[in-house]
């Protein structure tokens, strides 16, 4: 956990930190996008690239103990929380030395030691859980609190909303991060969210909202910082807009038909976390040599864990009917 | 040593290891009730058919905790809180409601341990009350345990009476794989000798409730009791029986069932049901399969027809697999 | 339907037809009450009295074509909207000549004939079904709308507030009528919706809302006339929160220990729809004796009813198989 | 008459029955695609599997609807539209979504007709698509069939190929029955000849696709794909074999499997899901109660194991049943 407190900017180190983060993501999707083409990776993958600082913005405040949930675009979300690097390319190439022994897959990424309670499939699926989670935070009484990510899709999914409202009664620690990428899926997010925006509706459950800019690390951070006072001291739920976009369709393989033809391209200049962040970083102390450093590392890290991963033994057929209880 | 209701002994074992056992939370609409009322008295309710009377006073509002109608909420809560460490037992109320949580029973509960590569277990109770027989209607009157025995990660327990259903909870309660504890509404008050202290019934071990040598039968909750009636009836003409109760349909003690089939060589199934994919199906088919060279008669199975529960009175005591017709069930298969 | 445009006032013959089902609707909910504790009325029960004006006020408007989708504690839209009353009293009897041939009983009472598309035991399971409903009018392009009856203990369950965003998506013609009685079974409002009320919840999803008094005829009445005139006029849902009280327990046996002691003789006193009624009766052109003309007509058609259902005959036991696709 | 694949089959018999009859509806997500989108390319999906591509610019928005992500108001919608005197075909793309979506097709569509004394029918079709093989995760990759099989009031298809899931969808779209039309997404590409006119096959008739003398073969949508490997396999040994395609497993063809049964005296069937409680476990039932007579040797079943899908490549083909492990059951019960 962080030693500053939840309110204050953060230190160079911490920032340093983030960007390791961020490129991580990144260069991890960037990689999978190509790897996915070899035909090697099984099932289905959604990227998070373009996203990063939304994970990073929000998961640089939280420690071992405090939780997140996450969805299907959960990659991000897990490398955010500290999760191996390694562990999870193994996980998503179905190796029994994946984090989840190859039973999860990219859309099932857990990892309990880092406070990770899991990628989830179903859409809107999470929302419930961190509420539990927040629960056992509360009980504990140990001043941690419970996050759940949700995109700007799953606002529509009544789990979400009961969800919020469960918090709000309860009154524990949960911080609801809604990603608005602007899609679901191939729908855009002003045809499928009927109101004006997501913040609104969490308003109306009884929370404080803020809304940030989602691709500016800074912003996103400010924001949590002031969304955890607000949930350690014990004050409730509290919920963040962050507006983004992705930068590959919803899945590997989506033509993207429905994105104007030079969007992403266009976005990718504009709305990249990384520039943007880079951009005022020798201004905070940070020197161009350590991120290129970095950078380098990052990409050795992604190599090595391809690399391997592509080498690693599937899990064995046992594997099938255990971790289950099983008995007919 | 008391004479209890199965009301009674569920809400025993709840007592027993909440005071044993901090971790346990009980959650659910009403399981207290009277917050946001206008007389302030909590604990106006005690959960609607009373199996959660007295814990909040004893344990507080963070251990028993009334929510709002959002039931997939409460089980996803259950579901977090059991990863969180905590062990969550969640009143879903009418086990008719999984219609609006089962995402979170059968995608996220059941499937943690296993997607997660064992990385986690999910120790969360979640109580339904089921059944007919109290004119409540289609939407309030299901049993609902197939479908849920269909669910591999899931444990599905199905008392019969007091006893089991305490010794059932309080094994439930230590286990570390979600439970869905199936409690039958008419059984509520039937009452029966309970310990007053600690034991518990090991899940996948069944009752041998009778003892017999022509006919098998294997029933499920309240159809214990109806069988029981069609035995005593059918002992009166020199045809006895094995009645085996389950007690927990999955994981479900085939083996008993197996052994008992050996001897008699006839199997007759309850169920309150609709027969499609049902309990009695699914033991019949493992039977057929496992158990075929002992079988010298067609299996038997009696279960309600494939319709919604009716409302009307007679329609309901016609849905709901009588003492009779289970008895013509036994005599049918002796006649083979 | 009515000739007078939807935000004129109610005609004196209206007021008159909407005196006759208040009164109707109390009558039946005041006679169920004592009939219950006989013990020939099966399954259990959960009386409308104290909330009449709401669905009447509703209800006036609308014709046979529209459609309204009602709750467990469904008597009341019923009656408003023009079931037969004694078909309903049969079929809470579980009578064979009940409205639904005594399989549905008091929360399953549907008519189509009058667009009364079902009561509902699950709680939040209606307002989907209206959107639906709402969308098969859309289509028709013929003006008709359709009503979803929730109370607020249904706000807080996700698939409301998914039919509310579906609505607005959609736009099609849904209105929606929260009843807030101020409790849900044994959990008041004030605990179990987080937020400051339900009106806003729902002008968060994007539609225009008002809140108004449901003891009051005339308030509710105007209020689904402007609801009406935006609804038929393609402009997509809205919502009225129409704040009552219930005069009986949740169901009937409930002992009500979380109401303060005199709650609901103080609630009688000033909080019944009828006396309200009243009041103000002549002044809008209705005679006193006109009304206790009504008074009389509706109990003895109670009477009648439960004179009838109890000599009744129950379903045939080939009922149990019919109206359902079986094979067995 | 065209070689066609299943997905365009079931997208043909859509197109045919929506010009037909103008109460047709479709709605789900990304039925069309593209609504809110910066290039403004409505059919920017025709759905994530292309079933109702092409429906959208024939039969305009107000047929053709795209929804947000909220499976309950998706189905509850087609419930009540039916109610209304529409005729819905909602897409709730995995059928896993069942999850949040259950109530409405359980508690509501499925038992209006029968709670509401037949004074209405609910005409909706729900699509579904099922099952494993294509490493999607535990969450994205189950048949459920069995689980909605055991709710009295619904319908449910699962066709084996592209000829009769043309045929059986529009027979779902001309009934008064909800009905739940699965469709396995490895069958999607596959072809078959299909007649390019209207057609209807019956619910409630099962397909005699192999005919043999020594065993019965019952296998259910994929799996009839993986039987006849099967058959073929043991037919170089002398053995054959009756393969029957249910095609739909409520109403289920009994009397076609009795009969069959009767000839050969040995029975497997083949289901992808999990065993307990499942179609085949119900097969197997119903044959032990009603063809006991007729069996000369134990029910072999062939199902997934009792355990959720997993996602690695190794784990998932073992998970499915194979034609080897089909195979292996023919041969078992023929030494018996
Ligand atoms: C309950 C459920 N419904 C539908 C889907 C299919 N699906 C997967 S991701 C997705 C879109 C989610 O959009 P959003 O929440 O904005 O997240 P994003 O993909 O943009 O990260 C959909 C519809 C699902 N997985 N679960
Ligand atoms: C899904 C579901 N959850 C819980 C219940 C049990 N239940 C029946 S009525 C009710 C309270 C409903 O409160 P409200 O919506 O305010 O309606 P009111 O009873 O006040 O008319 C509850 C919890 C139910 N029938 N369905
Ligand atoms: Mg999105
Ligand atoms: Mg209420």
């Amino acid at each position: 956990m962080s030693t500053e407190t939840v309110e204050s900017p953060p230190s160079s180190e911490r920032l340093l930190e983030a960007y390791r983060k961020m490129r991580t993501i990144r260069e991890f999707e960037e990689r999978l996008h190509v790897e996915i083409q070899t035909g090697e990776i099984p099932g289905f993958t959604h990227l998070y690239s373009g996203q990063e600082a939304i994970a990073v913005g929000v998961c640089e405040h939280l420690g071992l103990n405090d939780y997140i949930v996450s969805t299907h675009r959960g990659h991000g979300h897990c490398i955010a929380k500290g999760c191996d690097v390694a562990g999870m390319m193994h996980e998503i190439y179905g190796r029994a030395t994946g984090l989840c022994k190859g039973k999860g897959g990219s859309m099932h990424i857990a990892d309990f030691s880092k406070g990770m309670l899991g990628a989830n499939a179903i859409v809107g699926g999470g929302p419930p859980i961190a509420v539990g989670a927040a629960i056992a935070c509360r009980n504990r009484g140990d001043g941690t609190v419970s996050v759940a990510f949700a995109g700007d899709g799953s606002c529509n999914q009544g789990t979400v909303f009961e969800a919020m409202n469960l918090a709000v009664v309860l009154k524990v620690p949960t911080i609801f991060i809604y990603e608005n990428n602007g899609y679901s899926e191939h729908t855009g997010v002003d045809y499928a969210v009927g109101s004006k925006d997501i913040a609104g509706r969490a308003a109306a459950f009884g929370m404080p909202v803020e809304k940030v800019d989602g691709t500016d690390f800074h912003a996103v951070y400010a924001a949590m910082g002031r969304a955890l006072a607000h949930a350690r001291g014990g004050h409730g739920p509290f919920a963040i807009e962050a507006i983004a976009t992705r930068f590959y369709g919803h899945f590997e393989g989506d033509p993207q038909l429905y994105r104007a033809k030079d969007e992403v391209k266009r976005q990718r200049e504009s709305m990249d976390c990384l520039s943007i962040f880079r951009r005022t970083a020798t201004q905070r102390g940070l020197s161009e040599h350590d991120l290129d450093a970095i950078d380098a590392d990052v990409l050795a890290l992604i190599d090595r864990s391809v690399a391997e991963a592509r080498q690693a033994p599937p899990p064995a057929e046992s594997e099938l009917t255990t971790d289950v209880y099983v008995a007919y | 040593m008391s004479q209890k209701s199965m009301r009674d002994a569920i809400n025993d074992a709840l007592h027993l290891e909440m005071a044993r056992n901090p971790n346990i939370i009980v959650l659910g609409e009403d399981v207290s009730g009277g917050a946001g009322g206008t007389s302030g008295q909590r604990e106006a309710s005690g959960g609607i058919f009373g199996i959660t009377k007295g814990l909040l006073p004893k344990f507080g509002d963070h251990r028993v905790i009334d929510t709002p109608i959002s039931e997939s909420a409460i089980i996803g809560a259950a579901a977090g809180a059991a990863l969180a460490g905590l062990r969550p037992v969640a009143e879903l109320m009418f086990a008719d409601f999984v219609g609006v949580s089962l995402d979170q029973i059968f995608n996220q509960m059941a499937k943690f341990r296993y997607m997660f590569g064992g990385r986690t277990t999910c120790p969360a109770v979640v109580r339904l009350a089921m059944g007919a027989g109290m004119n409540m209607g289609a939407q309030h009157s299901q049993t609902i345990y197939p479908l849920l025995t269909s669910v591999p990660g899931l444990k599905v327990v199905v008392p019969s009476n007091a006893y089991d259903a305490k010794g059932l909870m309080l094994t439930a309660l230590r286990g570390d794989d979600p439970v869905m504890f199936f409690e039958h509404k008419a059984l509520y008050p039937r009452k029966g000798e309970v310990p007053d202290g600690d034991y518990t019934i090991p899940f996948g071990e069944a009752a041998l409730v009778r003892e017999g040598e022509h006919v098998t039968v294997v029933a499920i909750a309240r159809m214990v009791v109806f069988a029981e009636k069609a035995i005593d009836a059918v002992e009166k003409d020199g045809i006895t029986c094995d009645l085996i109760d389950p007690r927990t349909t999955s994981p479900l003690d085939l083996d008993t069932i197996l052994e008992s089939v050996e001897n008699t060589g006839r199997l007759v199934i309850v169920d309150e049901s609709p027969p499609r994919c049902s309990v009695a199906a699914d033991i019949a088919a493992q039977v057929a399969s496992q158990g075929f060279r002992f079988l010298k008669a067609p299996i038997g199975i009696v279960t309600a027809p494939h319709s919604p529960v009716p409302f009307a009175r007679e329609l309901e005591r016609a849905y709901v697999p009588s003492p009779q017709r289970i008895e013509a069930a036994i005599r049918k298969v002796m006649q083979e």
